[in-house]
Formats: C-alpha cells, structure tokens, sequence
C-alpha cells in the first residue's frame, strides 16, 4: 500500500490525493474527505490550527496503519494543513483506494474519526476580531470509541 | 530531568510552550507528575483552567496511569480538535 | 440544495466535483466517491457502459431528492460516465458537502448504493478481444435494501 | 399500442432495442405482458436466456405485478451494473 502523510503549511489542492492515488485499473473505488473551514453564519473570520510537530506525523502513520491491518486498501493519503485560513479553505484531506467501494468507505471515516480524536492538532477561530479556541465535540469520541471496540472485538471487516 | 510540553490554550494558560524540570524518583506516572506540577501555584492555576485534558509520552499518547523517567517529553494538552 | 446530475460521453475530471461542490465556509465536510474501472490483473483491455437514456437522469433525480430528505446536505454532485473506457478510467464521481462529516459520510455512500442497484446502466467488460456483460453482485444488492429497510423503518439520519 | 424497449445482453439476445405490440386488453400487467411476448419463439429464447430481469414502467423502476396499459413504454433489462 502507498502512503502520504504530510502537515503542510499553505493550501490544499483538490485534485492532489486522487491524481496521487490512481494506479491505473488496480483499484475500483476512491474515497476522499475534504474537511473545510466553516464561517458559522459568517461568524467566523480565520481559523488557526497548531499541531505538534513530529508526534502528529506519528499518530497519523498509526492510524493509517491500523486501517490498512483492518482493510485491503491500495492506498492512504492523509495531509493535514496548519497555520492561518480562511472560511473555504481545506483543512484536511484524507483518501483512500481499494478495490471495491465498501472497504474505501470505511477506512476512510475510521481514519477521519481517529484523526479528529487522536492527533495533537488544535484549532482557534477568530470571531469579532478576537481568538478562540475550539472545544472538542463529544461526537467525535464517541466515533473512535466504536471503532476502537470493534477493533478490539476482532470484528471482521 | 523531564521536558514537560504544553500546547493550544493549556500553552496559553501557562505562558510557555516547555519546561524542564526534576521532580523527585517517587514521580514516576503522569497523574504524580501533575500532582507534583500543581505544586506550583501559577502552573496549577493553568492546569485547573483546563480540567479536560490529554497527555502525551514521548509522543505517544498515554493517560494518569502512564510511567514517566528522567529523560522522558510529557506533553499536556487539551482534547484534540483537528480535521 | 444545489445538485448536478449528468451522464457524460467523455473523460471525468477529478477535482470538479469539489470546486463545483465548494461554498465558502457553509459545509465543513465533502466527501466524494470516484470508481474507476479495474483492470482485473490486466485481464480487462476495456470498458463499455450503455445505459437508459432519460430514466437513468430520472432515478438518479429520485435518489438524490431520498438524500436530501434524509440528511441535511448543501450540495450533491452525481456525475456518470457511459460509452467506452480504459482500466483507471472514472467512471462515476459522487460527491456531497454537508456541515458535518457523518452525515457527508452516510449521504454518499447511500447514493451509491441505490445507484449501483436502481440507475439503469449496464458494464460490459473487452477480455482476450471479446465483450462479456458484467453480472450484477449480490452484495451491491444487499447494501441497497439495508438503506431501503432503514428508510422504511423511519430510522432517525 | 405499448412500445418495449430492451437493454444491455437481453437487447443483443432480441437483437432489437425497440418493438411496438398491441396485446390483447387482457394483457394489464407487466407479468402477463411478459408472457404474452414469450409466445413468439424467438424473445421466448432471449427472455429465458436473461431469467434474473428488471422492469420499468415509463422510465420507473416497476415488478411483474405493474399494471401496463396502451401507451406506456415497458423496459425491460438485466439486473444494472452502474457505478
């Protein structure tokens, strides 16, 4: 399985995770997840995110490990931007190829709700010009939670 | 010596992103360290404004319960909010 | 709700779905599904898909508009493509945007399901020189009437 | 008149994509409309090579039990494989 994993400081491009996957007639199924900043009714006028750098790199490597333990996919990318956006801008990509759709589906929401509960990144949102920082959602614990205990279930995939 | 890391508003709250320090051998699990940390009124201060928190062991993540030696990066955290 | 339903005699491009998709801080989530035809080991030289011209806009239109009902979303973009293709070739992009990545998640993979088992299009695969019609999986089958029995059963999205 | 059209291997196996038949009133749903066809010869061997069908009743996904009447348009085809 290849396998990208980057924290980038600048923007995303749309097209990058599929052109990087596509591998010409192997994989069936593409799946991607793009997660963008929301202005919040227009709230919300930058948005920063922080990470710590090297154990991000770390945790991300395991979790795509994990996922490819689980599943057969062909494929993982996962890059993840921090530093200063705007509302539109994409935060993270993470896209996945496999033979068939089912398994591309699931690797990549166990890898988002991993990544959303496991890697040291932390945003703040600028609204009427001062900064906040976000709280995490207890949504997405619960998301990691029952992946972690049909994992340990040895629940087949 | 251990490098205490701290970051996102925890790193706010302390005015300071690391920290060395020496605690004595009978620390030797993250909620001890803590413990010992909290010691410090200013840093127990930070701590106390930021009940939910994470931790890392050279990182990896742990818990309370999680060994720490001399020689060992714990870094203290609010829950994670990326993707 | 903005939609894009269209089959086209002609190549995918693979980031048009989110730059059309974009909304400038309304949706936090896309997710898009991108099938590609396999080349089964290099058994398979081409592709030929021949549909319904008319019905096939018709049902995926229905399929969207059980999406809609079902989820809250902002946009969702349904782009197929018939006539013949080369193995890596993009068949089909799904794509959604919503606030929320769960529910971008299930939307997508919902449409897919029903499309793969209710929009008329029929595969045929060029094997050593010849034609083969592609079989129906009964698996794809399956995963349709799971979301059928849940719709009917009024299941909370 | 009710106008049918096939698709995919059952249209080859026709070797037609259209024909126009004027059934008996009697003939009032997709199953008897069917088997109606099945008497000329020829689609009884196309019909009976392709047994796992679809149907669809003016552009509408339908069963053997639809009702059919003069000027719809029955489709009838092999289990889809879009996507």
């Amino acid at each position: 399985m290849k396998t990208r994993i980057e924290i980038r400081n600048g923007p995303l491009v749309a097209a990058e995770p599929s052109d990087w996957l596509r591998d010409a007639g192997l994989s069936g199924a593409q799946v991607q997840f793009s997660g963008q900043v929301r202005d919040e009714q227009g709230r919300v006028e930058a948005l920063h995110l922080e990470h710590y750098p090297g154990m991000t790199e770390s945790v991300l490597g395991t979790i795509v490990e994990q996922a490819r333990q689980k599943w057969h996919l062909n494929g993982a990318w996962v890059v993840h931007r921090v530093g200063t956006m705007e509302p539109g801008d994409d935060i993270v990509q993470v896209a996945v190829s496999a033979a068939h759709r089912q398994v591309a589906f699931e690797a990549c929401a166990f890898i988002m709700d991993l990544l959303k509960t496991r890697a040291p990144f932390w945003k703040k949102e600028l609204i009427g010009g001062r900064w906040f920082w976000v709280e995490a959602r207890e949504r997405d614990a619960e998301a990691a939670a029952a992946w972690l205990r049909a994992l340990s279930a040895h629940e087949p995939p | 010596m251990i490098e205490i890391r701290f970051f996102a508003a925890l790193r706010e709250r302390v005015g300071s992103d690391r920290l060395a320090v020496s605690p004595p051998d009978s620390v030797d699990t993250v909620a001890k360290l803590v413990a010992w940390l909290e010691t410090d009124p200013a840093l127990a201060e930070a701590l106390a404004a930021t009940p939910r928190r994470m931790v890392a062991v050279n990182e990896v993540l742990g818990s309370e319960d999680s060994t720490v030696s001399p020689g060992d990066v714990v870094a203290l955290f609010p829950p994670v909010t990326g993707g």
